[in-house]
């Protein structure tokens, strides 16, 4: 196996977390969308990079999917909503932005000692590092949820929590069935419409895609 | 298919058939409205099976031998094992007396229930009375853990919803409610208990549970399971409080039933479980303490709550609460016989508990029926409003004075011989060895004494105030005789009271079968001689309820003979002689309820925590969750509100208010944390879940 | 068999979409009815197959129908048949109370079905990960039921709902990829590629150890979320809350079991991989901190259905409880109270959906007397509540009994005195509360219509409670042999 | 049958004795008192004018009496001459119908003449039965665990209830007869005495308006009904001096045969030594003052820890 490919994908996995902290230290939504299109970007191209690696067909597939589900179409109708409605800032922040990354690098390093422990004895360090990356992901997009108040922040935090499955599925189990990556693609889909429909319907009635208002249910 | 009228078995059969038929008249009325009178047509149908259910344990006890114990299989029931009832001689005499208080009762609220008009669905009453009736039934004959366990339930729960009748009255549900909840926790006793039985026999069946091998120890611990379990539906202490809010509340034929049917099974339920399943004997020392202590602390505070309230009804509630401690002392007393071999001793104190138990059955549903035959006319059971029943309502009178004589404890009647009987048991206790034991022993004779002075004294006071002196209410004015129905269904426990002093010859050789049952003595041929009852050791003594009975009645009528042909007298009907032949007395210069306790009251302060008015507006806003106080304020004088003084509870006030401000708190903190609204604090929570239960893998190797 | 398990798909697939296409409201209530009870006539079969022949497999093992599986499909199937019935009674108060245009009142059939379509297809699924995004669309399915009366608290629930059970799932498809991770070590032995919970279950030896180990409490996070294990249970009372009653029902009584199934398959694959001491030590841990919470928001509730919500809860952490004491009384237990809940839990909505109507209130506070005002409903409210907290004779006993049982046959007196004590809690708040809506004196200042609803309003309670007092007395020999069936494929070594 | 008819007639002979003298010792005990005050008094004789003035007086019912009102004098009459028949008053050995009841019995039929005289005092409504009936009761609460523990020393002592037996077991062993537990059950059973039979410190006999427990109970009955009460009143006393003195103090002195001389010997030496006993309460009687009504307790507190003492110090002797 060439080096360069090591080079390569080595620097992807640094590019996909440093996405993530793009996200982190921003506070305009339009801002999070792009990051989060070019992150599923980065990861399409890792995608591809391990397919060829591995000459397996169905990497292929799945990253090209990927890129047409993840990097075009789900940014595609985030932007086209926040165009519509206007919505540009952040409402409000829960902790600050450097705060924020100094935690999300307590929370990568929490991830990378997970990893270490988890899948050590019998991986490669390579797949070591990234799916360590994919662990601070899904980290990070829990964080981005409970530091956020917009219903958009909240979507793409999960996003970006699949992001990090999708990474670790492809890095550390290349060999998973492909209708599993179908069907998991098929629901990022549905939840994103079913959240967007959702939010528009809270437009509608609060007025707002704040999500500070929505503690009337409490006991 | 033996069909001949001897054959106890088809009695079973006719019982079923009779219960269940009443059960689907109500429930019919409970559906289709039209259906007149089905509330009369099913209980009367209830009092017919009552009547083969007692007829079945006569026979089986006059045909004696076989006859007494029949088993039946019903198959097998997933977690209980083979569902086996069974009668034997115990579940036979708690049934002749259960289901004589349940057929009075049935022929008394016909006329009753009617009073209560249309704020109540009688047919739906119907309903759950005849539920609670099929599984008294089978409560007293299964044989099975598990099955017993199941009708022990629903007869709680149909009894629950039978307190709540009256649910249009405030305070109604708060009474039901704490009854359901005491007894509920009474329920998962017995379920912890059954439980900790089954992991030693791995069957629920009686026979597999009483085989089974089971360390001291456990016998102890599952013995105080039970003792608390079946405790929470007699009523002991600390678990009575349930007593004096359901029963005022409940209409009186309930009451009548929850005084003499249910704390009748609770009684059962100790017995049955904790002296037949369990039969202790290394263990039957400690058992033996914890029941005398817990009868001591129930026949104190049930006593000294008696004799400071004004609701006839909570009066007679605390004094079912009396009353189980006398039958828990002879209990305990029982189990020290046996743990020093004394078993003849031991079956004696059984048979005097057994003897105070079927008392208490008889006159207490007496009592409240009665109770209900006031309240039938003047709607309310403050003694306050009372005054001059007797000559409004003469018949009611006349029944309630026997009740009391009997419920308190004065000879010739049968209360006195229970009493006695239960002394009896306690000076007995000089032949145990042990030197506490035997002190405890008396220390509770001792209380026992006191009770009795105090239950005097009380039921002084209930007549005294209620049916004698001059009316203090319009309502009572008014008053006038109910309908004959409702006195017939009070004479039958009259006389029953009456036969049990004055013909206990025949009851005897019943409670002395019982008695075999658990401790494998007969003591039948030993204790009673030409009518005359000797505790065990003719030494010791020898008394005759009987004798006492027709001589002092043959006495009296000969003084009455003697005074009316010797001094023949001349009679002047005037007005009252103190006040010189003027009636100047007003009513209301009687003595007030707290008036005539007051003394009590005040000597025994510590126990009763007595306030003033002044304090009541300062308690009242300490507690926001107060239980409903059973001795409100109340003045010394009628119509007054100057002098006067309220009491609470102690044990209401130190164990179970504290309690519930606990429980309170902590589930709302508890959900203010968990559920406050935040999204993010929720995906937090998640998040927060995940990442410890990672660590703490990670750190904790395999 | 592919055909009648197809045709039993496509059914409630054909209610749904020609009811959102007719728009006649009369059809989509009869269409929606028709298909629930031929799903539940479907169940019925599929549950003498399983049990009389061998387990379905078809599609190449894509659909795989045990015993287990069969179960949850007929509490499903029972549920939405209950619910579709409901719903008639439900729906049309609605309209006429004018809380819904005509517009939501289709999508609300449309819906309906499709989300029984979701729970219907998750217990036939025998992909893992494929289960997983079943239960997504059946999360999204719902959260437009939710909806179906848009107000601002009902868009609240839907959010947190949707959005915190996602984040869920998202976690359970993590812990997944590390069960198949854990079979495609890369350099051992055998390799096992394959998510199918049969493959898994028959090679869990060979799985790696460590990993499961992981895999597992992130499928108990996962899933927990959708079944309301706590802390993962704070989307549930106010979802619950705000759906219709017919849709809270069927969230309660049929959704969370289907997600509760999901975990006992991995549970099986976990213990016989790494032995069960494992994950029933943190199935009886969470069961635990979930009967309290639940038991906790019951004793502080003031709405009637988020009390139903909380106590839905309660039995959650009771069946978990009761799977992770493990042995024979304690996986009876389990799946015995999976059917007392399933049967309880929509007596208990429909009523309060009653009562919501009724009251316009769903404040336990203002609602007083309803003895007087709707003497049925009130009736089988109060009955309902009682076999709800496990009074005898109803089934919930047994299965509370047979957990508590299990629980000091394992020694674990602790847990059987803290179970026994929360028991007792949740019962007197339970009662407390219900007692003070059903009883007490009439509220005349309310001007409240006398009455009950029609027939549908009251059938759905009356037939779920009759089968649960009869299956109180009696538990059928069928019945046990497929609960202890189940056991066996549950807990066998 | 020879045996059955004496018995018979000393039983008869028995309650004569109790109906007959018991007017006398209450009379003579007054004598004593009247005299220790410093004053002649009335004659011995004085009850039985008293009770012969009132049997030939003209009863007034109130027209509110029930039937209670009226039995209450009966009753309270025949529970003493019940109680006559259970208890040695002449002979050491059971009479006919001694066998009805023991001890325990007797006390329980003290309680049932006490019972009616209470609730026939509220029968008329009035004030002062209200207060009488009232304090009766508190007294009877506050002296009867009391008495049972007494009861219960005597049955540890004696290792029986029967006061035949008790006496047997007394007289049999000096030692018995002089232990300590003995003593000390004899001084509670002394104060309870006083007690019961309206004496100081609790009420006072002879002034029967100062403490209003015993005659407000019985303010509103005239003529033979009052006589009846009132002789019922003077046999309680009677009794329980007899309980006091043939079962406990001196046991001696009592008819063991059917002879006739043994039954006069009986008669008079129970007559000597219930004088020397009444003569030492009405020494009581006057010489100290009575109790605060809410400070009764103390005294009966006196009396129950004499008993309990009695009771342990017979645990750890043993005999």
């Amino acid at each position: 196996m060439p080096l360069y490919i090591y080079v390569l994908e080595d620097l992807l996995v640094a590019l996909i977390l440093l996405s993530s902290f793009v996200m982190l230290s921003s506070r305009w939504i339009s801002f999070y969308i792009h990051a989060y299109g070019f992150q599923s970007f980065l990861i399409f191209v890792l995608t591809l990079v391990l397919g060829i690696e591995s000459q397996n067909i169905d990497l292929y597939f799945v990253a090209f999917l990927t890129l047409f589900v993840r990097t075009i179409i789900v940014p595609y109708i985030l932007l086209k909503m926040i165009k519509k409605f206007n919505i540009k800032e952040e409402v409000k922040l829960i902790v600050k932005i450097p705060l924020s990354i100094i935690l999300g690098l307590l929370l990568t390093v929490f991830a990378y000692f997970l990893a270490y422990r988890l899948i050590s004895p019998f991986s490669p360090k390579i797949v070591i590092n990234a799916s360590s990356i994919a662990l601070s992901l899904i980290f990070i997009g829990f964080f981005m949820i409970i530091s956020r108040f917009t219903t958009i922040t909240h979507i793409l935090g999960l996003l970006v929590i699949e992001n990090g499955i999708f990474l670790l599925s492809v890095v550390i189990v290349p060999t998973l069935p492909i209708i599993v990556e179908l069907v998991v693609l098929f629901d990022i889909l549905v939840t994103v419409v079913a959240m967007l429909i959702l939010s528009m319907f809270m437009k509608a009635q609060t007025g707002s895609f704040s999500t500070t208002m929505l503690n009337r249910l409490v006991g | 298919m033996n069909l001949s009228l001897l054959n106890p078995l088809n009695y079973y059969y006719l019982f079923l058939i009779f219960s269940a038929a009443g059960i689907l008249v109500s429930f019919l009325g409970l559906i289709l409205k039209k259906l007149k009178n089905n509330f009369v047509f099913s209980n009367i149908l209830y009092m017919a099976a009552s009547l083969t259910a007692v007829s079945f344990s006569v026979i089986a006890f006059f045909k004696g031998g076989n006859l007494l114990s029949r088993v039946l299989y019903l198959g097998s029931f997933f977690p209980a094992g083979g569902v086996v009832l069974k009668f034997d001689a115990l579940s036979n005499f708690f049934i002749l007396f259960i289901f004589a208080i349940f057929f009075y009762i049935s022929l008394y609220q016909i006329r009753y229930v009617k009073k209560l008009g249309s704020g109540i669905n009688a047919a739906l009453f119907a309903f759950l009375y005849g539920v609670m009736l099929v599984s008294v039934y089978f409560v007293i004959i299964a044989f099975n853990g598990f099955v017993f366990m199941i009708f022990w339930e629903i007869m709680a729960i149909s009894s629950f919803f039978l307190v709540m009748t009256k649910h249009y009255i405030k305070g109604t549900k708060k009474a039901a409610f704490l009854m359901a909840v005491i007894t509920e926790i009474g329920a998962m006793l017995i379920i912890f208990g059954l439980m900790v039985l089954y992991l030693y026999s791995n069957n629920f069946n009686l026979y597999a549970l009483k085989d089974a091998v089971i360390p001291g120890y456990i016998k102890e611990i599952v013995f105080t399971l039970f003792l608390f379990g079946f405790g929470a539906k007699m009523g002991i202490v600390p678990l009575h409080i349930w007593l004096p809010e359901a029963h005022p509340a409940s209409p009186s034929g309930v009451s009548g039933v929850l005084s003499g049917v249910l704390t009748s099974c609770g009684v059962y339920g100790i017995m049955r479980f904790g002296l037949y399943v369990l039969h202790p004997a290394g263990s039957a020392l400690l058992i033996g303490t914890i029941i005398l202590i817990v009868a001591a602390f129930t026949m104190f505070f049930g006593v000294l709550y008696m004799s400071q309230t004004h609701d006839i009804k909570v009066l007679l509630s605390y004094s079912t609460v009396d009353n189980m401690g006398l039958i828990l002392t002879g209990l305990g007393a029982s189990l020290y016989y046996k743990y020093y071999g004394l078993y003849g001793l031991s079956a004696l104190a059984l048979v005097a508990s057994l003897y105070a138990l079927i008392n208490h059955a008889f006159f207490k549903s007496l009592l409240f029926m009665g109770a209900g035959n006031i309240e039938h006319e003047t709607g309310s059971h403050n003694m306050d409003d009372f005054g001059g029943i007797l000559k409004r309502m003469p018949v009611t009178g006349a029944l309630i004075f026997i009740g009391v004589l009997a419920a308190a404890g004065i000879p010739p009647l049968n209360g006195f011989v229970s009493e006695w009987l239960n002394l009896e048991v306690v000076f007995l206790g000089f032949h145990i060895s042990g030197v506490l034991p035997r002190i405890l022993l008396f220390g509770v004779g001792s209380i026992l004494a006191l009770s009795s002075a105090v239950a005097i004294s009380s039921y002084v006071k209930l007549y005294g105030l209620t049916f004698l002196g001059l009316p203090r209410s319009e309502e009572a004015k008014r008053a006038k005789e109910v309908p004959s129905s409702m006195n017939i269904a009070l004479i039958i426990p009259a006389l029953l009271s009456i036969s049990l002093a004055g013909f206990m010859f025949l009851y005897t050789p019943v409670f002395s079968k019982a008695a075999e049952l658990i401790y494998h003595i007969n003591i039948g041929k030993n204790i009673l001689h030409n009518y005359i009852f000797i505790p065990y050791y003719s030494s010791f003594s020898a008394s005759s309820p009987v004798y006492l009975f027709f001589v002092s009645i043959l006495l009296l009528s000969a003084l009455y003979i003697l005074y009316k042909v010797i001094i023949k007298p001349k009679k002047r009907f005037v007005d009252y002689a103190w006040t010189g032949g003027k009636n100047i007395i007003n009513p209301h210069a009687q003595v007030s309820t707290l008036g005539f306790s007051n003394a009590l009251r005040v000597m025994f302060n510590l126990v009763y925590k007595k306030g003033s008015r002044a304090e009541v507006q300062n308690k009242t806003s300490q507690h926001p969750y107060e239980l409903k106080n059973p001795f409100p304020y109340s003045s010394y004088y009628h119509n007054s509100s100057g002098y006067g003084s309220y009491i609470f509870p102690l044990i209401e006030y130190y164990l179970y208010l504290p309690l519930i401000r606990f429980f309170e708190k902590i589930s709302s903190v508890t959900t203010e944390v968990m559920q406050n609204g935040s999204l993010n604090l929720y995906i937090f929570y998640i998040f927060f879940v995940f990442a410890a239960s990672f660590f703490i893998i990670v750190l904790i190797p395999v | 068999m592919k055909i009648f398990i197809i045709t039993f798909l496509i059914i409630p697939l054909f209610a749904s979409l020609s009811s959102f296409i007719i728009k006649n409201k009369r059809f989509a209530e009869y269409i929606s009815l028709l298909s629930s009870s031929l799903c539940l006539l479907g169940a019925f079969i599929i549950l003498y197959f399983s049990i009389s022949l061998k387990t379905i497999s078809i599609f190449n093992s894509a659909i795989v129908i045990d015993k287990f599986s069969a179960y949850i499909i007929l509490l499903v199937s029972i549920v939405y048949f209950l619910s579709s019935m409901y719903s008639i009674s439900y729906m049309r108060l609605a309209m006429e109370g004018e809380q819904l245009t005509g517009e939501e009142f289709n999508r609300y059939y449309l819906f309906l079905n499709l989300f029984a379509l979701t729970m219907l297809m998750a217990p036939m699924i025998n992909n893992m990960a494929i289960y997983l995004i079943d239960i997504e669309l059946t999360t999204i399915a719902s959260a437009f039921l939710v909806i179906a009366e848009v107000t601002e608290k009902s868009i609240e629930a839907a959010w947190k709902y949707i959005l915190i059970v996602s984040a869920g799932i998202s976690l359970a498809l993590l812990g997944t990829i590390l069960f198949y991770l854990s079979g495609n070590i890369p350099g051992s032995a055998n390799t096992i590629s394959s998510l199918d919970w049969t493959t898994l279950r028959l090679n869990a030896v060979y799985l790696n150890k460590d990993i499961i180990r992981f895999a597992f409490v992130l499928i108990v996070i996962g899933l927990g979320t959708k079944v309301g294990l706590a802390p993962m249970h704070t989307w549930l009372p106010d979802a619950h809350s705000e759906a219709p009653s017919p849709i809270s029902s069927m969230l309660s009584a049929s959704l969370l079991n289907t997600a509760m199934y999901g975990i006992m398959r991995y549970f099986s694959i976990t213990g016989k991989g790494i032995g069960f001491n494992y994950p029933q030590t943190i199935m009886v841990i969470i069961g635990i901190f979930t009967i309290f919470t639940g038991v906790m928001g019951i004793i502080n509730q003031k709405s009637t259905k988020r009390l139903f919500a909380y106590s839905s809860i309660e039995h959650m952490g009771i069946i978990s409880l009761g799977f992770g004491l493990g042995g024979a009384f304690g996986t009876f237990g389990a799946l015995l109270q999976m059917l007392g809940h399933s049967l309880a839990k929509p007596v208990m909505f429909f009523g309060s959906g009653n009562l919501l109507h009724k009251y316009k209130t769903k404040d336990i506070k203002k609602i007083k007397g309803v003895f007087y005002v709707m003497p049925k409903t009130a009736f089988l409210f109060s009955i309902g509540v009682l076999a709800l907290i496990g009074s005898p004779p109803s089934v919930t006993f047994i299965s509370e009994f047979l957990i508590i049982l299990q629980s000091l046959k394992n020694g674990y007196y602790a847990v059987a005195i803290v179970l026994v004590s929360l028991l007792i809690a949740a019962f007197v708040s339970l009662l407390s509360k219900v007692g003070s809506i059903v009883f007490g004196k009439d509220d005349n200042s309310l001007n409240i219509q006398k009455g009950d609803f029609g027939l549908a309003s009251v059938l759905p309670m009356a037939l779920p409670l009759a089968a649960l007092i009869i299956l109180g007395f009696y538990i059928p020999g069928n019945l046990y042999r497929l609960l202890m069936g189940i056991t066996h494929i549950i807990i066998i070594k | 049958m020879n045996i059955y008819l004496n018995s018979t007639v000393f039983q008869i002979f028995q309650v004569l004795t109790v109906l007959a003298c018991s007017p006398f010792i209450a009379g003579f005990i007054s004598k004593i008192e009247e005299i220790f005050e410093g004053k002649t008094g009335p004659s011995v004789f004085q009850p039985y004018y008293d009770l012969y003035k009132l049997f030939h007086k003209e009863i007034l019912i109130p027209v509110d009496a029930s039937f209670i009102f009226k039995s209450a004098p009966f009753v309270s009459f025949i529970s003493m001459v019940l109680i006559t028949l259970l208890i040695p008053v002449l002979t050491i050995y059971p009479l006919p119908l001694g066998f009805m009841g023991d001890m325990l019995g007797g006390a329980f039929l003290f309680s049932l003449s006490s019972f009616f005289i209470n609730i026939a005092s509220l029968d008329l409504g009035t004030s002062y039965g209200g207060l009488g009936s009232s304090r009766a009761t508190l007294l009877a609460i506050l002296s009867e665990p009391t008495l049972i523990l007494v009861f219960v020393g005597v049955a540890l002592i004696a290792q029986s209830t029967l006061p035949y037996v008790m006496l047997h077991t007394i007289t049999s062993s000096l030692s018995l007869y002089f232990s300590p537990p003995h003593f000390l059950i004899i001084v509670a059973f002394f104060l309870l005495f006083l007690a019961d039979t309206d004496r100081r410190p609790i009420n006072a006999s002879t002034h029967v308006e100062m403490s209003m427990i015993e005659e407000a109970r019985i303010l509103d009955y005239s003529g033979p009904y009052l006589a009846l009460l009132k002789w019922s009143g003077y046999m309680k006393q009677f009794l329980l001096l007899v309980i006091f003195l043939n079962v406990l103090v001196f046991p001696w002195g009592l008819s063991v045969n059917h002879s006739p001389s043994g039954l006069i010997i009986a008669i008079i030496s129970l007559i000597v030594k219930m004088l020397i006993v009444g003569f030492v309460a009405g020494v009581i009687d006057t010489a100290i003052s009575r109790l605060r009504f809410f400070r009764y307790q103390e005294y009966f507190a006196a009396a129950f820890v004499l008993s309990v003492l009695a009771i342990m110090t017979f645990q750890y002797k043993g005999f």
